[in-house]
């Protein structure tokens, strides 16, 4: 058996890859990447959302080559990227409310398409708070009405910039400050929450996907489509918090890793309602894997083991898994 | 513009933020030793090689073999790769084919014409290799490159020493080790054959030269007392396999019996079952896992339908007929005799029960010890008697082609050193990198490419060479599979990874062409623990 | 200062009528202002709308409470609605209604039928304009019709031009008897 | 050219010769036949380019134009009564940011109970929001207000509110003076923005700040508007001189001077006031009418030199403060503290009820006579409040 060299081993996955033609190489990997969001800025040790918000918007100025307004709601992105006087953004960006960056955003495209500019492209972004709660319904307007925004969701799953609280992307279990690890139920209760992209989805849109930092080639893939596409695209991206979820600063990319492989989060495509892509789990792990390393469920391992609400969390990959068809 | 107060910033202002002062661990970029540059006898770069195969660059590939072993197309067939057994890659799915790269690059350059140059000027000193086996090329080999006159006295009519009188062809074609030999030849090395020296004091002495190393090998077959009645025809393997070449080969009959557990015993048998011999039975004292052959060689042997008689020692041999003993392994794992008999018809019995070396050359020599058969070298390959070095089969040590090219090596360090009035230094080894250090995530699944093999039909009837080897795609393939073990191998993830941009990729960029940007590094560890190799390494700020 | 209040129903058009009315009264040169009681009375629940003309700039902006002439669109309204009230004695009032009225202040006009004889369906606006305008001559017939045909597409205009022409002959001729 | 229109109608068209480029709109009466008027001429392109965009929210409506203002774009919107606090947050934040918006407010009071009619309860509630507030006496100037809001908001980089009575105004057929494209090109120049969005010229709007600089930033804020009370007297005088009529200004006064009782109020009433007065002139009374046409910034100055000689000040308002009376009879005393005027404070018209000459001529009485007190609610009828209600 000979095997095809379709795709190269060393650094196959990694950001680079001597190996491949320039053109195929991550936009990371490109020493003159635009670093729209640039160095300086305050964000935690080892922050996913810095790094997701990188990622995304470096692809973002690639694909729109350069030209590229972003609105930003509320939220540790906006308090660590401009706390006057330092800037840590290369990009024109405008920061209004918490619950208005989807609207701001249909306003600055409408601006620019009243003007003819249509060279340039609008990007909108906040966390899961900003996005999921407080802007679900700029966010759904937006989408209805077909206006020309990307918009992107950091989801690291609670209000981390109010020290942690629950939101409505907070997992079943999660511990957070308002959703405390006590009594018989310990940490957020199951059967609340809900998916943005579902939600997005239901408004038959051009394009919705969900990516995470641990799979840059992918989260730039999509991006570029998403950038290739006009009208309202939604892009839900895992970034870790290593503060609101209780895990090393250098752990962040694999813990975002852990929560595909145990198919607690699904990375899939969908365009005009229905899904069209999904990325099958390589190296399947059990969700106690996943939440093991995380403070925030530190209380299903100690004092005692919560087997039970384990193999609830599990059933919940389980259903994921089954329903995404994530593995073959 | 006038911009509002404040609310309004400049793009990038950020810059000013040194966030580096937040650091209490810094990253630093290490070289490590990967566990296939430990496992190589002959001391071998693998990874290095590889790293320049993966991009095609080939000529280069072989080059950094040759900085290490004059061999690579012989190595790439004889060696049992202790290298692949280390290998990294085995806890993903197999290990790398080293060895199989190896050889496709020794036949590239055979095919090719590549040749090396003598690196040195003149050091104006003659040196004396006595024995052209792997280790006596080997060592003048590196003596010339490193500008020494080199001459080679072999006692045989051809060099090679057991490479061509003790392995089969169908495991290495001659024409392949005849070209490699003549590589070496080409540098400038002088070569007399059919020059055995009885005494080497007095070979030096009479060939002016400023130091010797010996590499006789060990070419007598050890001789077991059994029991033998008249017309019982009883030979030893070595013989055997020398007459293969040239002499003409020899009568071992339809029923041949191989006494010995090692990789000489499966040669002899697979060579019977060559000449013709319809059962080639190998009988062994011991239990499989205790063989001394190397795995690789049993299975083919009994793919090509060599018999085996296990915990089975001969008390008597006479005319077709040999007594065979059931021996049981006590707690310590020794055989220990039954009584239980039982007969086997044999034409001929071959006693593979391995070799000794005729140590008569240094019987006069001052100083040279000599223990089990074999002589006493320091770590630097001297023997008790300054200027004279030996290695190989003549030492004690595992008696392989990759050894005696590594003491080779080795030994020619050790006498250019003494001959500059020097002492030679091993240069410190890194700790080698174990497999629970890397980040395998990175590495997209590849099984490994198997070799393609002659089908057991022309392998019993014809000396063909058993082993294909792979193609350019095929070894290219290969060759990526190299997890680059505790080497940056330039995949840009630390420069991708770091939230803060605090990697800086610098120009002409390649391994380790990385820089940290104190200024902003945060400490935060994501290049070192998303670094697939293990290159990466986290150390506290010093208070 | 005149001040006119009209009586009708959700859906028959009061608003619009005093739109007519002021738009007529402008173009013949006079200042208007017609505004409706603003509510959130549904179809055909009983509303009214207002309209004042004056030979000076109008300032003032309370409701219409003692109203110099009255339209009403729906005779059935004067069952269940005090619509005389505040009424200047000698007021006029313009009713829509096929049967004459014994009140000696009312004038009858069938604007329903007259709308469904030239427009088809029953809206009786145009007509009872018409009517108004040669009830109290305060707004010529040439400004109604001119109103009508700046406010309706060119068909629907002169269809409604045509009822209020009848209407304005009805109540002209017994002047002339 | 004169016509006899609706109310909304004619804001709509003047706004649309204003050439808005982006309009955001949520409907609620009494807002609503100003922005169908603006979908329509979007629709039928009178008024290319601009986008109109049916928002899910009021506060969508002023995000969107925020976002669209940053992009460079004149951006307009309208609201009234729960829209208006619904927008609250982005209120704050377009001042904030210092974003040239302009909005028509077509007054409505604020629920609960839910009441659709008319007072000055919504705009009053946002005096404090850093925007501009002008408010209009008659269709005409609610029309005339709007040319003059975009030069001023423009000019200083600050939102424009324009208040007009709802349903008194939005929904009342009156003539006006349309304002023509031509003479609104001459007098509006194109919209050049402070700061703007464009990847040309990258710039990061919108920052955190803290302590070090809050106070600074609202400061800057606060003289900033202050500077309006230079420029809204001069946009109008220029308006004047452009278009032939007079409108807007801080201020207008009737008949004060001599006058030892002046009435203060803002919108839709003056008129009625003012023929009460001209009545109470005749039976000999010296009284006279100021009527306030820009509350936010409050020209604190022009109100005290134009009430400075009467000896009472009757404050007629739409709206108040529960807990402590009337709002704009506050800023009165503030404007002559230190004078011996006695300030009647008379809250009238609160969800629609009618402000009538009698009910004026009444209240008015009492005031000559100052037998009002500080706080007056006109026609209060306590008969209708069941017994111990109160």
């Amino acid at each position: 058996m000979r095997q095809p060299i379709k795709y190269y081993q060393v650094g196959s996955f990694a950001v680079g890859n001597r190996l491949l033609d320039p053109d195929e190489r991550a936009v990371q990997a490109d020493p003159s990447r635009s670093n729209t969001l640039t160095s300086g800025h305050r964000a935690c040790q080892g922050c996913g959302e810095a790094l997701g918000a990188r990622y995304v918007l470096d692809a973002a100025m690639r694909a729109a080559e350069g030209r590229l307004i972003a609105a930003n709601a509320t939220g540790c992105l906006e308090v660590f990227t401009t706390p006057y006087p330092e800037s840590a953004w290369t990009l024109p960006w405008v920061h209004s409310l918490f619950g208005n960056a989807p609207a701001v955003a249909t306003g600055v495209a409408a601006a620019l398409k009243v003007k003819g500019r249509t060279d340039v492209r609008v990007i909108g972004q906040g966390g899961d708070g900003g996005t999921v709660d407080i802007g679900l319904g700029c966010l759904s307007g937006m989408f209805e009405r077909g206006d020309d925004v990307l918009f992107v969701c950091y989801d690291n799953e609670a209000y981390m910039n109010t020290g942690v609280q629950r939101s409505g992307a907070t997992p079943p279990a999660a511990r957070t400050a308002t959703t405390q690890a006590v009594g018989p139920e310990p940490g957020n209760v199951f059967g609340q929450g809900k998916s943005a992209p579902l939600i997005a989805m239901a408004h038959e849109i051009p394009y919705v996907a969900t990516a995470t930092i641990a799979d840059l080639r992918d989260l730039e893939a999509k991006v570029e489509r998403a950038m290739g596409l006009h009208g309202p695209r939604y892009l839900h991206v895992l970034v870790t918090c290593p503060l609101g979820w209780g895990c090393d600063a250098s752990a962040s990319i694999r813990i975002a890793r852990l929560a595909t492989q145990s198919g607690l989060f699904p990375v899939f495509e969908a365009e005009d309602g229905d899904v069209t892509d999904v990325t099958k789990i390589r190296r399947p792990v059990p969700v106690e894997d996943y939440l093991r390393p995380q403070k925030r469920f530190a209380h299903l391992f100690s004092p005692v083991r919560r087997d039970d609400v384990i193999a609830q969390v599990q059933s919940r990959a389980d259903r994921n898994i089954q329903r995404f068809g994530l593995v073959d | 513009m006038d911009k509002p107060f404040a609310i309004t910033l400049d793009v990038g202002s950020s810059l000013a933020n040194h966030t580096g002062t937040w650091r209490t661990e810094r990253p630093r970029y290490v070289h490590r030793l990967p566990p296939c540059n430990d496992g190589c006898p002959a001391g071998e770069n693998c990874q290095q090689w590889l790293y320049h195969a993966e991009s095609g660059d080939y000529e280069a590939a072989w080059r950094q073999i040759m900085a290490d072993n004059p061999l690579p197309a012989v190595m790439g067939r004889v060696c049992y790769h202790p290298c692949e057994t280390a290998c990294n890659r085995t806890h993903l799915d197999e290990a790398v084919g080293i060895n199989g790269v190896e050889r496709f690059l020794g036949d590239e350059a055979i095919r090719c014409g590549w040749t090396v140059e003598v690196d040195a000027p003149p050091s104006g000193r003659r040196v004396l290799v006595v024995g052209a086996g792997p280790s006596g090329l080997s060592a003048a080999y590196h003596l010339r490159r490193l500008g020494h006159a080199v001459t080679i006295y072999d006692a045989g009519p051809l060099a090679g020493g057991m490479m061509r009188f003790g392995i089969p062809r169908y495991r290495l074609p001659r024409d392949v080790l005849d070209a490699e030999i003549q590589r070496i030849l080409d540098l400038g090395v002088e070569l007399e054959l059919d020059r055995p020296v009885t005494d080497i004091e007095q070979a030096m002495r009479e060939g002016g030269f400023d130091a010797a190393f010996l590499a006789v090998g060990a070419h007598i077959g050890k001789r077991a007392y059994i029991p033998a009645g008249s017309a019982a025809k009883v030979l030893d393997a070595v013989s055997v396999l020398r007459s293969m070449e040239g002499e003409g080969p020899p009568q071992l009959g339809r029923r041949v019996v191989v006494y010995g557990g090692g990789n000489t015993a499966m040669d002899v048998a697979r060579t019977a079952r060559r000449l013709g011999a319809e059962e080639a039975i190998v009988v062994y004292r011991r239990t499989r896992d205790r063989m001394p052959a190397h795995d690789l060689e049993v299975e083919e042997a009994l793919e090509e339908g060599v018999l085996v008689k296990w915990l089975s020692t001969i008390k008597h041999a006479d005319g077709g007929r040999l007594v065979l003993e059931r021996m049981e392994l006590d707690e310590d794992g020794f055989p220990q005799p039954t009584g239980e008999l039982e007969e086997l018809e044999a034409d001929s019995l071959v006693l593979a029960l391995g070799q000794e070396t005729d140590l008569s050359l240094v019987a006069g020599a001052e100083g040279i010890e000599v223990t089990d058969g074999v002589v006493q070298v320091g770590e630097r390959m001297m023997t008790g008697r300054p200027g004279i070095f030996a290695g190989g089969d003549m030492v004690p040590a595992e008696r392989t082609v990759t050894v005696g090219i590594g003491h080779g090596k080795q030994a020619a360090r050790c006498v250019d050193a003494w001959l500059r009035g020097k002492e030679y230094r091993h240069p410190p080894r890194p700790g080698v990198v174990e497999f629970d250090e890397l980040n395998p995530w990175y590495y997209s699944d590849a099984p490994r490419t198997v070799r393609p093999q002659l089908e057991l039909a022309r392998r019993s009837s014809t000396f063909d060479e058993v082993v294909g080897g792979l193609d350019a795609s095929t070894a290219k393939f290969e060759a990526r599979r190299c997890l680059s073990c505790g080497n940056c191998f330039a995949c840009d993830n630390c420069f991708g990874v770091c939230p803060d941009n605090a990697v800086i990729k610098l120009d002409e960029p390649g391994p380790y062409r990385y820089e940290i940007d104190l200024d902003f590094c945060k400490g935060c560890g994501l290049c070192a623990e998303e670094c697939p190799c293990g290159a990466i390494e986290m150390e506290p700020e010093r208070i | 200062m005149f001040q006119v209040r009209i009586h009708g129903r959700g859906g028959q058009g009061v608003v619009t009528a005093a739109e007519l009315l002021s738009v007529a009264a402008f173009l013949d040169g006079r200042h208007a202002q017609a505004f409706p009681s603003f509510g959130s009375e549904r179809t055909g629940a009983p509303v009214v709308a207002f309209c004042r003309i004056d030979e000076r700039p109008i300032r003032l902006r309370e409701p219409i409470l003692a109203p110099d002439a009255l339209i009403v669109q729906d005779p059935t309204l004067l069952h269940h609605v005090d619509v005389f009230a505040g009424l200047v004695p000698g007021g006029y009032v313009v009713l829509n209604s096929s049967r004459a009225v014994a009140d000696p202040r009312v004038v009858t006009v069938p604007a329903t039928d007259l709308a469904r004889e030239h427009l088809g369906r029953p809206l009786p606006n145009a007509a009872l304009l018409g009517a108004f305008a040669a009830l109290c001559g305060l707004i010529t017939f040439d400004s109604v019709a001119a109103a009508i045909r700046e406010r309706f597409p060119a068909r629907l205009a002169e269809a409604n031009v045509g009822a209020a022409t009848a209407a304005f002959a009805l109540v002209e001729e017994p002047a002339h008897a | 050219m004169r016509r006899q229109l609706e109310g909304s109608r004619a804001v709509a068209e003047t706004v649309a010769r204003c050439r808005p480029e982006v309009i955001a709109a949520y409907p609620i009466s009494p807002q609503t036949h100003i922005v169908e008027a603006l979908s329509q001429l979007t629709k039928t392109g009178e008024l290319e380019p601009c986008e109109f965009i049916n928002v899910e929210s009021e506060f969508a409506a002023m995000s969107v134009a925020i976002g669209a203002s940053a992009t460079g774009a004149r951006a307009y919107t309208a609201t009234a009564s729960q829209g208006l606090l619904f927008m609250v947050e982005a209120l704050y934040n377009a001042s904030g940011l210092g974003l040239p918006i302009v909005m028509t407010v077509a007054n409505r009071a604020i629920g609960a109970p839910i009441n659709i009619w008319n007072d000055h309860s919504d705009s009053m509630s946002q005096r404090d929001s850093g925007w501009i507030q002008l408010y209009a006496e008659t269709n005409q100037e609610a029309a005339d207000l709007h040319v003059q809001a975009f030069r001023l908001a423009e000019e200083l980089s600050l939102p424009v509110m324009v208040c007009m009575d709802g349903f008194i105004l939005t929904h009342a057929v009156e003539e006006v003076e349309l304002p023509t494209r031509e003479q609104v090109d001459a007098y509006l120049p194109p919209f050049v923005p402070r700061q703007v969005l464009d990847p040309d010229e990258p710039m990061t709007i919108g920052a955190m700040v803290g302590p070090e600089a809050f106070t600074e930033v609202k400061y800057l804020m606060h003289a900033k508007q202050m500077r309006a009370l230079e420029a809204i007297p001069r946009i109008a005088s220029e308006f004047e001189h452009e278009f032939g009529r007079s409108s807007g200004g801080l201020l207008r006064t009737y008949r004060t001077e001599d006058a030892d009782t002046v009435v203060l109020a803002l919108g839709s009433v003056l008129g009625t006031i003012e023929d009460v007065v001209d009545e109470l002139r005749e039976q000999g009374e010296r009284i006279g009418v100021v009527g306030l046409k820009c509350f936010r910034p409050y020209p604190l100055d022009e109100v005290r030199a134009a009430l400075g000689h009467a000896r009472r000040v009757v404050v007629i308002e739409k709206a108040f403060a529960v807990g402590v009376g009337g709002i704009v009879g506050q800023n009165v005393r503030l404007a002559l503290s230190g004078l011996p005027a006695a300030v009647y404070g008379v809250i009238a018209g609160l969800g629609g009820r009618p402000i009538t000459k009698a009910s004026l001529h009444r209240v008015l009485r009492e005031g000559i006579d100052d037998r009002l007190g500080h706080l007056t609610f006109l026609d209060l009828d306590l008969d209708r409040v069941p017994a111990g209600a109160t």
